[in-house]
């Protein structure tokens, strides 16, 4: 058994009105940053698992965000996992 | 963003009728040729879209129309009955009050946060769009069992999505209900009401009147939201998979748009606003014509969009939140932008009414559809749907309720109906709600009804909601006049006069002839007891197919009422305030144990009839609760319902901390139906010794009967008979058992995490 | 004395708290637009709850930036008092008027209950009409409410009697408890309870009157010369 | 000028508690994911900028996060910038 890190991204499908996103892409801009079009906010979710293979490893991951972490009537998910050692920092556990 | 240039597929009108394509959006063959019939042509695919939205269930309520003539909606309390955004009564002192609510039963249960909250923004800008500055949400919800995972999650969702919309626009929650029965498993119930203030003379109707006066949209852009499922089944559209029926509620953008339509209202410039809720820009439009008896003509290009290449198809069924349609006088436009703008709310002049009685729709110069408003909306289809009452009664064959013989039995039977989610506290849910903001909540959550302070007058408000499915599923004519009555005690058991109602109608399939046997009968129910009591319906909202798998939902009627409550000192709550009071029970002393909640958990599932109901008696008794309440003679008062007489008097010392001791005045064999019975027109009240004589006079001279069942005081809740104590458990205990039973359960993980970032 | 109570887009407790502040003080009170940028001549300045921009991305991250919130930042270091109640301690917070944050509840429930409070500090000119150590009961109603500061700044807040409320029943996780504090100076105060919904025996308490009169009777002595801050 | 898109991921410093992804990790446990040994929760933004460079790019968004993005008192950032073009969907705008 090894140790994965994933890290999960989960947004608004595209269609979906992001309030977060609208209200800080126009806070940016009275900040003078007015080059900026679009901001969408998503949640980004940092998490270890248990799994012989990257394959296995994988497949849990997929399926915590069909049960768990993602609601596919609004939101979709885009997920990477690696082997815990090569792990980049992010919001890794203390 | 460089887009594509954007091919429109929208097959002709021809390919329409050869392809029967209406039907994916809803309409029936008979109701696609009833349209044509009306066109005198072929509707093209535009025109299509709006028959298939304003002819839906929703928009034209054709399965219920018929039935709901049947409601008194007069009296000289009212305002504006229903037909509007929202119902109003007069209060007196030149006030009126604005309240309505509305259902959002099927977005909650795929997304239970955005679905709920939405629930609240819609039901929200029904409230201010009349002028009314909104003060005060409730909500009725029924959810499955809390033992199965998914439910939790539900629960959890809409309770928080409540909370996250409410309390971010500033509006107290102080009231509603929660039911938990496996009835509702896979149809959770999110009921939204909304209650508000405005100046008689300052009311605004959803009126598109006086020709050539501009038309805006106002507050959020346009996107492809919610635009009905159906027409996104087409293999032709190549982004239906990227696309969500579920909206995003923006509770701060409707804070705004709230201010601001009220500040607008205030300058007198406007002549009608509208909300785009359901069916967006299609129904608010044919809407607000239609109430004018005029036309209205639409520059589509002219709505500003969220997302490039949108047809004038999907501008008109966009279901984008927090969006309203308004209707200014000519020459005023300047001060709206100017309003509008200091809010910082997007507004855009979009169209004019007309007086041709044609709803007619451009886009880009081209004429893109044009239909008669009156087609549309006062020529939509009206069902008679077949009824059919079942042979018996469902709960007639239930074995018989399981007899109370010893006082262990006794207190095992209280400890297990209090621990019943349905009747346990509330807490865990309404400490999510704001409750005290806008400082003006006398009562808040906990008691019978609510209680607002307005700033300007003395009287105060009273709240309340109340239905009760498993009733109704009884016995549907009588649920339905209980569901009346249990609100208006609830009212006066609060010091309230009942004034009006709004109802939610929750039921399964329509097609159904059981189901249509249920909706009539509790109409009928409703109705009766609206009429005798006084309480008008001034608004409401019906909601079928709650049905999953062929099953159906309990026929769930929710009535929300405000009555209001001459000054602070006649506000009366059900929590004991003291030692030394003396209880008394007022109405018909009744042990049967039809529809009670100590039956069904016997058994498994409803059993026996509703409970008995006698309207003229429900009359008597509030007449009597509220000349009491007048006469500052009730310390405390609790209306007898779900879990009887024992969850009544439990609640009132767990309330206050007090303990009390009641002694039936006979013997009792079998403790079952004198501690569980949900009999109706019953009430506890607390007195002051001093002031019993006068309360058995006013009860006599009531013709209710009064029967003095002991004291409140000490630690423990103490009911006895003359042969002995039945049951002696310490406050403490029941509090412990009471509050905690929500909480323990949702401890149980919730499956679906949800909320904000 | 003059207040102001600031109006930012999505503020909800301005105009209770205009309403407690002349209930308690009987002086007037101007509701202030966010875009507003002097502040002359008001004596005491009011941050009211709410959700200010929606409390999208972080409580009062947004805010901060108004053009309001320069005049906030001078008044405080004129001396002038400025309260934050609620989405206004978050605001002051994000403005860095005030040290720490106000994250996520650690149940992550928004919570709107009375709580029980103690007054640790009651030498400030909002806390000096309550006695040190002394319990009251004013409600919350937030769901990002809970103060976390890095340790040194928890130990200096204690050290230079700093914290002014603590809660009795830790109601959202907040480090070492703390419900409110005072600036370096003294004259700013961010509190997460809202005393403005208690002042009335129908509210069930009005143990936050006494913040409002503080500050009155505070301001009365400086008037006449009699005080100095810091 | 071109048009950049910049992710930006906002994270809690490791020593505050982060009571979301504790919640969420409670949970994925009770569905039977017991390998998962620690989660956190943090925030990812997509947003788009004009500039010549893509050092100019990184300047402006390194920029948003200190003024707005990210509170420094509780919060860590990072992000990554590239050419709009190659940019992989996520939240992407329309
Ligand atoms: N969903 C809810 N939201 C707000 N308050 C609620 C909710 N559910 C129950 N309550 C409150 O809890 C108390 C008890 O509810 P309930 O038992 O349904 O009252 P009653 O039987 O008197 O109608 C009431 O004050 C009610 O307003
Ligand atoms: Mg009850």
């Amino acid at each position: 058994m090894s140790v994965w890190q994933a890290e999960v991204r989960v947004w608004l499908k595209p269609s979906v009105f992001d309030p977060q996103g609208a209200a800080v892409q126009q806070a940016l801009r009275s900040l003078g940053h007015d080059g900026v079009e679009e901001v969408r906010i998503g949640k980004s979710m940092v998490l270890t698992v248990r799994a012989e293979t990257a394959a296995e490893a994988e497949d849990q991951v997929r399926a915590m965000c069909e049960e768990l972490l993602c609601n596919p009537v609004m939101e979709t998910y885009t997920f990477t996992v690696r082997p815990l050692e090569e792990a980049s920092v992010g919001g890794r556990a203390r | 963003m460089a887009e594509a240039q954007v091919t429109v597929w929208e097959p002709s009108a021809e390919k329409i009728r050869d392809e029967r394509i209406y039907r994916e959006m809803g309409l029936t063959d008979e109701e696609y040729e009833r349209a044509v019939q009306l066109l005198g042509r072929l509707p093209n695919y535009v025109e299509t879209g709006l028959f298939s939205v304003l002819w839906s269930e929703h928009c034209s309520y054709k399965s219920s129309r018929l039935h709901l003539r049947r409601f008194p909606t007069e009296g000289p309390q009212v305002l504006q009955g229903p037909g509007e955004n929202a119902g109003i009564v007069d209060i007196g002192d030149g006030l009126g009050v604005a309240f309505k609510m509305e259902s959002h039963n099927h977005p909650s249960a795929v997304e239970p946060y955005q679905g709920a909250a939405t629930g609240v923004g819609g039901i929200l800008r029904d409230i201010f769009t009349m002028g009314a500055r909104p003060v005060a949400f409730l909500d009725s919800l029924r959810f499955g069992d809390l033992a199965d995972p998914r439910t939790r999650w539900l629960f959890a969702g809409v309770v928080s999505g409540i909370g996250g919309y409410g309390n971010c626009v500033g509006i107290p929650t102080v009231g509603g209900e929660v039911v938990f029965d496996p009835a509702y498993q896979h149809n959770p119930l999110v009921n939204a009401m909304c209650v508000g203030i405005v100046r008689k003379d300052r009311i605004v109707r959803g009126t598109a009147s006086g020709v050539g006066n501009p038309v805006f949209v106002v507050g959020a852009k346009t996107g492809r939201d919610g635009i009905h499922g159906a027409t996104f089944a087409s293999a032709e559209d190549p982004n239906a998979k990227e696309r969500s029926a579920v909206q995003v509620g923006d509770p701060f953008l409707g804070k705004l748009l709230m201010e601001a339509t009220l500040e607008l209202i205030q300058t007198g410039a406007v002549v009608g606003v509208q909300d785009m809720g359901a069916a967006g820009l299609t129904s608010s439009s044919a809407e607000m014509a239609s109430r004018a008896g005029g036309g209205m003509e639409l520059w589509l290009d002219r709505v500003p969009v969220r997302e490039t290449g949108m047809t004038p198809y999907e501008i008109m069924l966009s279901e984008s939140q927090e969006r309203m349609l308004v209707v200014m006088e000519r020459d005023k436009a300047e001060l709206a932008f100017e309003i509008l703008h200091r809010w910082g709310l997007d507004a855009a002049e979009i169209g004019r009414v007309t007086d041709d009685g044609m709803l007619r729709l451009w886009f880009h110069g081209e004429k893109v559809a044009e239909v008669p408003v009156r087609v549309l909306v006062d020529e939509a289809p009206l069902y008679d749907r077949p009824a059919a009452a079942p042979a018996t009664l469902p709960g007639a064959d239930a074995p018989a309720p399981t007899p109370l013989t010893d006082a262990q039995q006794a207190a095992q039977a209280l400890r297990r109906v209090l621990d019943h989610p349905s009747v346990a506290s509330k807490r865990w849910v309404w400490r999510q709600y704001d409750t005290t903001v806008r400082v003006s909540t006398v009562v808040g959550p906990g008691s019978d009804a609510a209680v607002l302070r307005l700033p300007e007058t003395r009287r105060l408000l009273a709240l309340t909601t109340d239905g009760n499915g498993r009733y109704v599923y009884l016995n549907p004519r009588r649920g339905g006049q209980i569901a009346v009555a249990e609100a208006a005690r609830n009212i006066a058991c609060s010091g309230g006069r009942p004034l009006a109602i709004t109802d939610c109608l929750n039921f399964g399939n329509p097609e159904k002839p059981e189901v249509m046997h249920q909706f009539i009968e509790a109409v009928e129910g409703l109705a009766d007891a609206c009429r005798a009591l006084g309480t008008p319906v001034v608004s409401g909202n019906v909601s079928f197919y709650n049905e999953t798998g062929g099953q159906d939902i309990y026929p769930t009627p929710i009535v929300g009422m405000v009555g209001v409550i001459d000054e602070l000192e006649q506000v009366v709550t059900s929590a004991l305030p003291e030692d030394g009071l003396t209880l008394i029970h007022l109405g018909e002393p009744d042990f049967a144990l039809d529809g009670s909640l100590y039956w069904q958990l016997g058994v498994g599932r409803p059993a026996g009839d509703a409970p008995r109901l006698d309207l003229e008696a429900e009359r008597r008794l509030q007449m009597l609760l509220l000349a009491l309440a007048k006469r500052r003679l009730l310390r405390a008062a609790h209306d007898i319902s779900e879990g009887g007489l024992a969850v009544a008097i439990a609640e009132m010392c767990i309330a206050g901390g007090v303990g009390a001791r009641l002694r039936w005045p006979e013997p009792v064999a079998d403790a079952a139906g004198w501690l569980f019975s949900e009999a109706q027109s019953r009430a506890l009240v607390a007195v002051a010794d001093a002031d019993v004589p006068q309360v058995l006079d006013a009860a006599r001279a009531h013709g209710v009967p009064a029967l003095v069942l002991g004291a409140s005081g000490g630690e423990e809740l103490v009911l006895a008979d003359p042969a002995g104590t039945w049951l002696a458990l310490p406050v403490a205990e029941l509090r412990e058992v009471y509050e905690s039973a929500i909480p323990v359960r949702m401890d149980a993980p919730v499956v679906r995490e949800r909320g904000s970032v | 004395m003059r207040w102001a109570v600031i109006v930012f887009p999505g503020s909800n407790c301005d105009e209770d708290a205009r309403w407690a502040i002349e209930r308690a003080t009987g002086d007037a009170v101007d509701l202030v637009w966010h875009t507003q940028a002097s502040l002359d001549g008001y004596d005491a300045i009011v941050l009211p709850g709410g959700f200010s921009y929606g409390d999208y991305l972080r409580s009062g991250a947004i805010a901060r930036f108004s053009p309001v919130m320069q005049a906030v930042r001078r008044a405080a270091e004129a001396g002038r008092l400025v309260l934050g109640i609620c989405n206004g301690f978050q605001i002051l917070t994000e403005a860095g008027l005030l040290p720490g944050a106000l994250v996520r509840n650690d149940h992550l429930q928004f919570r709107c209950e009375l709580c029980e409070l103690e007054v640790v500090s009651a030498d400030s000119p909002f806390t000096a009409g309550y006695q040190p150590g002394e319990r009251i009961r004013i409600p919350i109603a937030h769901g990002e409410g809970r103060y976390i500061a890095d340790p040194s700044t928890l130990d200096a807040l204690e050290r230079k009697g700093r914290v002014a409320f603590r809660y009795r029943d830790n109601v959202n996780g907040s480090l070492r408890g703390i419900a409110g504090i005072l600036g370096h100076r003294g004259n700013v105060l961010g509190m997460m309870p809202h005393p403005e919904r208690a002042v009335a025996e129908w509210m069930g308490s009005v143990d936050g009157l006494r913040v409002f009169t503080s500050m009155r009777v505070w301001h009365e002595a400086r008037a006449k010369g009699g005080v100095e801050v810091g």
